[in-house]
């Protein structure tokens, strides 16, 4: 095995050899210089697969042959290897990367980039305190001199910036090993840790000012202003190794000066780390700059990692595969992301629609992105879990709540980001050109996140249990990417199908309910999409992705499981969803929500798993402690994606934007995520109170007034998917009043009613999604008369509403009719009379949409308009037969669901006689009254047929019209604020006051936050202030406080 | 012709121009038809049905309208005598066609009356329908009524009182029961006579011939 | 219960009786209006001749198929409700259908005929239609909460939703009617009774002088000759449904056409001393004190 | 007048920070164990009279190594960031240069550069060393560049210096241990007659090479400097 | 308090007031030039803090010459650590002055000025 002197050895021989071929070919001489990263990576990558395999034993190098103390001496132990590779790696690509930019800029750059990496090494390896104060200047000065690979007048400035800082920084680090040499009498770490310097006076404050200068190091927040203009203005590439390698060795002192500090060092780190992380993406929403975006985003992820490593007291043993699964993310997205900066080339984040002319760049994009807020399968998921676990279970609840808050935060920017680059415009914005040496590094990390990820998973102790199928499925769907649609949909059914084929008998109970409802209702959706020509990039791993989340939802035993799922369930629907037009900021706002309840969900699990060594769901069976909070956490969480009332703001125009057939997917579908984990929360938990206050009697009302106000919604809404995207809203309003009711009634209408809005749903957004591909409006007054063009989605729609509406004989009114005697069983009258007010205002909007769609007055340019696509109209008709059959035999439907419920709520069941069902309260009988009611129509309709046989068939503007005649038909059909009347009773129900709360609550934290970013005005010396500043603030937080005691 | 009535292009959502003429696009150009009366003993019932419910449209844009309203109240009381006012042609049986007809209104009166179902009746109120009246040598006045219209019953007077119009509706019920209220079909069978007559008149023809 | 083949004749029974009455109930209320504006007012028989004369019409036009077969919807509705109801308490022929469902089956297949009716005259394209069933349906959606929960009410107070049963337990003298044991419910349902029937002051619906009677407006001939059947048929439904719920319901046909008689005379009464509300204001109205006598209702029996 | 009053407040607090940083300083009584293993072993183990040499060519000589590289890392991004394109000496105004100057230039240069050399040479065995020596040196380069602007010396030439100079150092560092006890370990040489020139191991050629490489470095930023004065 | 006033406290003392004096023009100048000199001081109020702590009273400097019993050394030298890192401490001091001051000459070459202020373009 090479000693890992040689990196030091061959670092700077190369650099120094450099020297002589300053005017010879650059390019050899940049083969050298790889030649030498390659070296420094072989040999740290070497001892690390020594110490993963072999059993090594940590080694000590002694330089100039004496033992430390009295030499300087190297340590290689399992962490040292570990961050070496990292570092190594990263600097071996970043070479690549930088290929270009160091050819022409000559050999001294190529000599101070060995020179920065050879420093970082020994700055992790080191074991004597002066020697790594050396190496970190040199690390630094040569960062500094790398920022000059843009010769620009800004990164001249920044470096100025950056060299007054870590000169301050440096010289106070100095100013503590000089007094802790004195106190110790040593420089080597290990006899500084012996001598336990913070029970000597003034060793205290000679530690804190070691201390706090490290972390200054690390660029906490507030006192970072230099750094930011550093990663604004150096060259990306510069970026992504000062973000990535200079914080990772950085943290790694940090990680190995610790046990120097006193115990309380410990809770400086994390409240600096966690201040950072909060502060430092608080500011960076405000931010368009991508780079400094970045910059942002970097700082508050190492401030995470420094939390963590401050939180070692709480995280215990857990808190290297936490601090590792944070860092490597952030490593291997942030590189990834500053590399895409360089190759996009756009400052303004706005800009960087540009990097959709190649979609993959964007795959790339969204890997990085997704990685860092710690969506599965990356390891940052694993870790942001294990840290949250263990936080809740050693009582770090404030740090919990912190640190999900700082994600969250980043999330907006992130995710606001990325948008941009997915939905914004891009006709005007430069070409960019992708060389290979720039996009091969990035590739390369993303898998890496990737390979990782996959290897957390094996480290969370439920290894191997999680289903990888899906994603593989996905991974061969982007593979195949190139094919056209009908192929690929092909694959996509095929596969889904044979899916469920495979599980359906695994499944059981609701899971079969919902398994049906997720598979093969995502089938029968994914019809639809033969309708479509050409290639659809992108479409089917994403469509897939959502399905493998639906699916790992039905097949998870364990809350991580769990949770995988339902974070890949929301990338994937994300993704979906912004495919739409302008789906840019719905998706924004559907993200921010997802993330933000998939953190309380997170938090619920966590607080749950408190003194449980298990992971299984059952852990909810047996809460220890806050129950009632876990519960409401884990509801809010849930509610967040069945969209109830002051959660939902997201859904309209997530929904209304999205594809025609993306629509169903996500209201039809995606919803009963929500639901199903809504059902799974309460069959474990069961009665949760908070003192006399019973939570479900609140979530019924929750329920009501979500019903009320989604189809008061609705009944005002212009644009036709949105009006479905309310009503769905209105919905699941019903569903979450049926869970609510916790009886056998209650629970049948809720799951029932699940399964019809699923069908109903699919229906009309499948069918109003074919109106809009032919008219390509949503705007209903902007139609008119369709029946005439698009008969067959007409009988869609109009058994869709008469479904809605609960009309008898079809299957609605089942549901309709359970609730009532579910609700007369309960007693909770109030929120029932507000869920049948709301199935009342229902009808408004039914008749609304169909009215103002099909009948009234067809449009001038409407005249030539065909029938919806064939492959439209499959599904909906394969689904209208179903409904016939639910509504006339609805003990098809109910019985099953009934028996599959009886274990969990005996009492109150249905009594079936054939088709009749017979409950506490009344009977139905769907049957019979399916059979008259069509028996009296058909008599009916056959004696007027027979009268009027003869009729004249008259065209539009036939129509009495007080002996004048219409003239145009936009003036005719009446059909803009169709219900205006009503609007002026009950309009100010609707007066957008969550929407305005929501808003007001962003536009309170973008001024917040640039309230406080003003303190970066740009001033070197204004900088150095806050360095000391910061010092002296810590400095009386901890004296003042509790430091060294 | 009015602008919205003029043809114009427009652009289908595909982005292909379509071509529309209003008046044969969104308008039935279908010719009125002939009814044959059914069976006798059908028929008569019928007619009895339809001389004892006499749903009335009233164009009133002479002086006579002021008479029909009176009809409605406690001292004429027409309701015992089943007449009943609609407010649609639709519906309606009969159109009480009240005062001068100028050029202008007789579109609207033949628009209405085209409208109503068959079997159709037309009583024609006042001197100004049967000769023009007082307004006989106005330049945009019609001065004989059943020149347009098939006509069934002339009220006369300048103007006729209700009594006179209650009258007429006693008459109108007579010539329904005896089978004569075949105005419809006259209108239908002479329609090209009718148009012509009604083309002479109105200048700028901008519908179809027959207003469903 | 089962159902077979006898029940059509039954059936058909039933409706031949309600049809005649509800012509003559017709017939007669508006001869009663008349005479309080002190006319003579049209014959009893008159909707007779009126129905017989749209049929006797030779030709009609159609919109389209929605329009051709709301109609039908419409009378179907009617019919419907009608047969799902006991008619007569204690007799078989004249229960009918109401083996078929209870009371929540009878409240919503009520939107059957009105959602069909809104279908077709929407098709018919005159805006005046699509007005009036914007109007409609407003008034609908305002006027049912009340009725919900008066409805609620009834079924709690009675531990049912079974209209026989609900029935069964008014029997023993009119001390045990609803509207004596449970007078708020009764009152909440009999105000959401007169928004249910149309007539003044909430027919703004129809309001013959502004919107040509609203969404018929394009219906003529053999299709209007059906709508009137169904006004014949639909309210007398309407009122056997508020006579049972409230009024002790029927033991035979004379008692149900005095009750019902009196129950429609309560929106006579109404209609003739208010004028017309506006949409806005009947919703509102109905939002506030029926409203609150429902929920007094509600709280009275939960408590 | 405020911000300047608030500086002086927070430095104030730094003050009690430094202060309160050495507050356990009570003055040395007696050499600490680090240091008294290097006065007692020091001539014994690297053979080096000047203790202070025997600690920074020796016992710490990675951190000798890292301050080299320091210098060659400022000399190399000075350089990369002063590199004039199209030296036109020509056109350069030149400031007046005194006689005196001058001409003591020409007689001073020589010895200061000779005292530079003598200086790293003998740092082993006096006080000095390499980094004074070389900065001796350079700075005999630099009174030349005053004294006579218009004299050229190749930067290349110091450059390749400075690299040989590095190379070498690295390669004694890597031969320590291929034939001794370690990286930079003095003994690969042996150690000698304490005191005397030729002793301590390697030290003085580690020396020489760092003093010719301080040297160059220095002459090297000084170089680039004045190469690029003239675009100011 | 007197008998504190011996000279490695003294040395101290002085290495820390240059601290302050190099932070405070480092804070306060607004000439570039002067915030580097602001630097340099503060850099060299380190090195003396560094040199004083070596310093042990009466002893010698670290050199084993003639003056100094090489058996005895440990009792006449003072500490030649401090010494040692001083000197680096030095060089690397030297070496970011040295890029300060390039720095300085290339961004008063592109804006012609010292004004701290006129570089603040980069912010937020």
């Amino acid at each position: 095995m090479v000693g890992p002197i040689y990196i030091i050895a061959i670092a700077l021989g190369t650099a120094f050899f450099l020297g002589f071929f300053k005017k010879a070919n650059r390019t050899f001489s940049f083969g050298l210089m790889l030649l030498a990263m390659a070296f420094m990576t072989f040999i740290s990558a070497q001892w690390l697969y020594a110490f993963l395999t072999q059993n090594q034993e940590t080694v000590q190098i002694f330089t100039a042959g004496f033992k430390p103390p009295f030499s300087i001496s190297l340590q290689m132990g399992f962490h040292e290897s570990i961050f070496l590779t990292i570092i190594n790696v990263l600097g071996l690509f970043s070479a690549i990367y930088l290929f270009g930019h160091l050819r022409d800029k000559g050999v001294n750059m190529m000599m101070v980039f060995v020179v920065l990496f050879m420093g970082l090494n020994v700055v992790v390896m080191t074991r004597d305190l002066f020697n790594l104060f050396v190496f970190l200047e040199i690390s630094t000065i040569a960062i500094i001199g790398l920022i000059l690979l843009e010769k620009k007048e800004d990164a001249i400035s920044s470096g100025f910036k950056y060299l007054i800082a870590s000169g301050i920084i440096s010289g106070l680090l100095l100013i503590g090993i000089i007094a802790v040499y004195y106190y110790s009498e040593s420089l080597f770490i290990n006899d500084i840790i012996a001598s336990k310097l913070m029970y000597v006076k003034g060793g205290t404050i000679a530690t804190f000012l070691i201390l706090i200068a490290l972390v200054l190091e690390l660029k906490p927040f507030p006192a970072n202003g230099w750094a930011l203009d550093v990663y604004e203005s150096a060259h990306p590439g510069v970026g992504a190794i000062v973000s990535s390698a200079s914080a990772t060795a950085g943290i790694f002192i940090l990680f190995k000066l610790l046990p120097a500090f006193s115990d309380s060092a410990y809770y400086i780190i994390a409240v600096i780390g966690t201040l950072t992380f909060v502060g430092s993406n608080l500011l960076g929403i405000k931010q368009n700059k991508a780079t400094r975006l970045l910059g942002y985003s970097s700082i508050g992820q190492i401030g995470l990692v420094m939390a963590v490593i401050g939180l070692t007291p709480y995280l215990g043993d857990k808190t290297m595969f936490i601090a590792f699964g944070l860092l490597l993310t952030h490593i291997l997205a942030k590189a990834g992301l500053f590399w895409l900066a360089g190759i996009v080339k756009s400052k303004n984040i706005r800009d960087w629609a540009v990097i959709r002319r190649n979609p993959h760049l964007l795959v790339l994009m969204g890997t990085f992105v997704f990685a860092l807020i710690g969506f599965p399968p990356f390891p940052s998921f694993f870790a942001k879990w294990e840290l949250i676990m263990q936080l809740a279970n050693s009582s770090g609840m404030v740090w919990l709540a912190f640190i999900l808050l700082g994600s969250f935060i980043e999330g907006i920017y992130m995710f606001r980001w990325f948008g941009y680059a997915v939905k914004g415009e891009n006709k005007d914005l430069p070409e960019f050109k992708i060389h290979w040496n720039k996009i091969l590094p990035a590739i390369l990390f993303a898998i890496g996140l990737y390979a990782f990820g996959y290897y957390s998973s094996t480290l969370t102790g439920i290894a191997g249990k999680f289903n990888y199928l899906p994603l593989l499925f996905i991974v061969f769907l982007y593979a195949i990417d190139f094919l056209p649609v009908y192929i690929k949909n092909t694959i996509s059914i095929a596969g889904v199908g044979y899916y469920l084929y495979t599980i359906y008998p695994g499944l059981e109970e609701y899971r079969l309910v919902f398994g049906l409802i997720f598979l093969a209702g995502g089938m029968l959706t994914l019809l639809a999409g033969y309708a479509y020509k050409g290639k659809r990039q992108g479409f089917y791993p994403l469509t897939i992705m959502m399905f493998a989340g639906l699916l790992g939802l039905i097949e998870a035993k364990t809350t991580l499981e769990f949770f995988f799922a339902w974070e890949l369930m929301t990338a994937g629907s994300y993704f979906l969803i912004i495919r739409g037009k302008k789906s840019m900021p719905h998706a924004l706002s559907y993200i921010l929500f997802s993330v933000g309840g998939a953190y309380l969900i997170l938090a619920g699990f966590a607080l749950a798993h408190i003194d449980q060594n298990t992971f299984s769901l059952d852990i909810l069976s047996n809460v220890q402690y806050y129950a009632p909070v876990i519960f409401t956490l884990l509801a809010v969480g849930f509610m967040t994606k069945t969209a109830s009332i002051g959660l939902h703001i997201w859904l309209p125009g997530a929904h209304a934007e999205a594809e025609s057939d993306v629509s169903p997917m996500v209201s039809a579908i995606l919803l009963k995520a929500g639901v199903f984990g809504l059902i799974i929360l309460m069959l474990h938990m069961g009665f949760q109170s908070f003192g006399n206050v019973d939570i479900y009697y609140i979530l019924a009302w929750i329920g009501a007034i979500t019903a009320v106000m989604g189809n008061m919604m609705a009944a005002f809404q212009e644009d036709a998917k949105r009006l479905l995207a309310y009503s769905s809203i209105g919905f699941l309003g019903y569903t979450v009043f049926g869970l609510a009711l916790m009886s056998h009634l209650g629970w049948l209408a809720a799951i029932s009613l699940s399964v019809i809005h699923f069908m109903f749903k699919t229906l009309l957004f499948l069918a109003i999604g074919g109106v809009v591909w032919r008219v390509k409006t949503k705007e209903m007054y902007k139609m008119g008369g369709l029946i005439k063009k698009m008969p067959f989605t007409f009988i869609s729609v109009l058994m869709g509403i008469i479904v809605i509406s609960g009309v008898p004989p079809l299957t609605g009114f089942g549901g309709k009719w359970i609730l009532y005697n579910a609700v007369l069983d309960k007693g909770w009258f109030f929120p029932a009379a507000a869920v049948f007010f709301a199935g009342i205002i229902a009808f408004l909007y039914c008749f609304r949409l169909i009215h103002t769609i099909f009948l009234g007055q067809l449009k001038d340019e409407h005249r030539e308009v065909k029938e919806a696509p064939f492959w439209m109209l499959v599904p909906q008709y394969i689904i209208l037969g179903v409904i016939m059959l639910f509504s006339a035999l609805p003990n098809s439907l109910l019985k099953p669901i009934g028996e599959i419920l009886l274990p969990y709520f005996p009492d109150g069941a249905l009594e079936w006689q054939g088709q009749l069902a017979i409950s506490a309260f009344g009977y139905w009988n769907g049957k019979l009254i399916m059979f008259i009611v069509v028996g009296i129509f058909v008599t009916v309709f056959a004696w007027l047929w027979y009268m009027n046989r003869n009729a004249q068939k008259v065209k539009q503007f036939n129509i009495g019209y007080s002996a004048e005649r219409p003239s145009l038909p936009e003036t005719t059909h009446f059909a803009y604020n169709f219900f205006a009347p009503y609007k002026k009773v009950l309009g100010f129900l609707v007066t957008p006051v969550i929407s305005n709360f929501w808003d007001d609550v962003s536009e309170g934290i973008h001024a917040v936050a640039d309230k406080i970013r003003r303190i970066y005005d740009g001033n070197a010396q204004n900088y150095a202030l806050h360095i000391i500043m910061f010092v002296v603030v810590f400095y009386l937080i901890a004296f003042g406080g509790f430091y060294g005691i | 012709m009015k602008e919205d009535f003029k043809k114009r292009t427009v652009i289908s959502p595909d982005g292909k121009p379509i071509e529309i003429d209003p008046v044969k696009d969104y308008f039935s150009d279908a010719k009125p038809k002939v009814y044959k009366p059914a069976h006798p003993v059908i028929e008569k019932f019928a007619n009895w049905a339809r001389a004892n419910s006499l749903w009335v449209l009233g164009f009133g844009t002479g002086c006579g309208a002021i008479e029909m309203r009176p009809l409605m109240t406690p001292r004429f009381d027409a309701y015992r005598y089943g007449i009943q006012w609609r407010p649609t042609p639709r519906q309606s049986s009969v159109f009480v066609i009240s005062g001068y007809l100028s050029v202008k209104t007789l579109k609207r009166v033949v628009r209405t009356y085209e409208q109503m179902q068959n079997p159709k009746f037309v009583i024609a109120l006042g001197s100004c329908t049967i000769n023009g009246g007082m307004y006989w040598d106005s330049y945009n006045t019609i001065n004989r009524l059943d020149h347009y219209l098939p006509v069934d019953v002339y009220v006369a007077g300048c103007m006729p009182r209700p009594e006179s119009l209650l009258t007429g509706f006693e008459e109108l019920k007579k010539i329904i029961k005896e089978g004569r209220g075949e105005g419809a079909n006259k209108y239908a069978e002479n329609f090209d006579w009718y148009k012509a007559n009604q083309k002479k008149i109105i200048k700028d023809w901008d519908m179809p011939d027959y207003n469903w | 219960m089962e159902f077979s083949i006898k029940n059509i004749g039954y059936a058909l029974l039933t409706i031949f009786i309600v049809l005649n009455y509800g012509l003559i109930l017709q017939g007669i209320i508006r001869k009663i209006g008349a005479r309080v504006g002190r006319r003579y007012g049209i014959r009893w028989y008159q909707p007779y001749i009126d129905i017989i004369k749209n049929y006797a019409k030779r030709s009609t036009i159609t919109h389209g198929v929605m329009f051709y077969i709301a109609p039908v919807f419409r009378l179907s509705g009617g019919i419907g409700l009608l047969l799902f109801m006991p008619v007569i308490f204690g007799s078989e022929i004249f229960s009918n259908f109401s083996f078929a469902g209870d009371l929540v089956l009878v409240l919503y297949f009520q939107f059957f005929g009105i959602l069909g009716m809104a279908l077709g005259a929407a098709e018919s394209g005159h805006p005046y239609s699509a007005i009036g069933v914007s109007r409609g349906l407003s008034q609908v959606t305002s006027f049912e909460l009340p009725l919900t929960l008066g409805v609620i009410a009834i079924a709690m107070q009675y531990q049912t939703l079974n209209i026989t049963e609900i029935v069964a337990a008014q029997q023993g003298g009119f001390l045990n009617w609803t509207v004596i044991t449970n007078p708020f419910a009764a009152a909440a349902m009999l105000i959401a009774f007169l928004g249910a029937m149309g007539r003044s002051p909430f027919d703004v619906v129809l309001a013959p002088q502004e919107i040509p009677i609203g969404p018929p407006t394009e219906f003529h001939s053999g299709l209007l000759g059906v709508l009137q059947l169904n006004r014949a048929i639909f309210p007398v439904a309407k009122l056997i449904l508020f006579m049972n719920l409230l009024f002790g319901g029927a033991t035979n046909w004379f008692e149900l056409i005095v009750k019902t008689f009196f129950i429609y005379m309560w929106s006579v009464f109404v209609g003739v001393v208010y004028p017309r509300f506006r949409v806005d204001q009947s919703v509102r109205w109905f939002l506030t004190v029926p409203l609150i006598i429902g929920i007094i209702a509600i709280i009275l029996i939960r408590f | 007048m405020v911000k300047k009053g608030f500086i002086l407040l927070i430095l104030a607090a730094m003050a009690v920070i430094i202060v309160g940083a050495f507050a356990g300083f009570t003055g040395n009584t007696d050499l600490g164990y680090v240091a008294n293993h290097y006065a007692s072993n020091g001539a014994s183990e690297v053979g080096s009279a000047n203790l202070v040499t025997a600690v920074v060519v020796t016992y710490r000589g990675l951190d000798t190594l890292g301050e080299v590289t320091i210098l060659f890392l400022s000399a190399a991004i000075v350089g990369f960031f002063l590199k004039v394109e199209n030296t036109d000496n020509k056109d350069r105004k030149l400031k007046y240069v005194s006689e005196i100057l001058n001409t003591a230039s020409q007689v001073l240069v020589p010895i200061i550069i000779l005292f530079g050399v003598y200086v790293f040479i003998n740092g082993h065995l006096s006080p000095g060393g390499g980094f004074q020596g070389g900065a001796i040196l350079a700075s005999g380069f630099v009174l030349m560049f005053i004294a006579q602007p218009k004299k050229e010396i190749s930067h290349k030439m110091v450059t390749i210096l400075e690299s040989i100079s590095g190379v070498s150092f690295v390669l004694l560092g890597v031969a320590g241990i291929i034939f001794a006890s370690g990286f930079l370990d003095n003994t690969i040489l042996s150690l000698g007659k304490f005191g005397t020139l030729f002793s301590a191991g390697a030290i003085p050629i580690i020396y020489i090479f760092v003093g010719l490489k301080v040297g160059s470095e220095l002459t090297s930023i000084a170089l680039s400097l004045k190469e690029n004065q003239n675009e100011a | 308090m007197i008998e504190k006033l011996n000279l490695e406290n003294i040395s101290l003392a002085v290495g820390i007031i240059v601290i302050l004096i190099g932070l405070w023009g480092l804070l306060t100048q607004k000439n570039l030039i002067k915030i580097v000199i602001g630097f340099a001081l503060f850099d060299t109020g380190i090195h003396i803090v560094m040199v004083s702590i070596g310093y042990i009273k009466g002893r010698t400097a670290p050199i084993l010459d003639s003056a100094v019993d090489v058996n005895n050394a440990s009792q006449i030298v003072v500490d030649p650590i401090p010494q040692a890192l001083v000197l680096t401490a030095i060089v690397i001091g030297l070496g970011i002055t040295a890029l300060m001051l390039s720095y300085v000459l290339k961004m008063y070459q592109k804006r012609k000025s010292l004004e701290i202020n006129n570089y603040k373009d980069l912010k937020w």
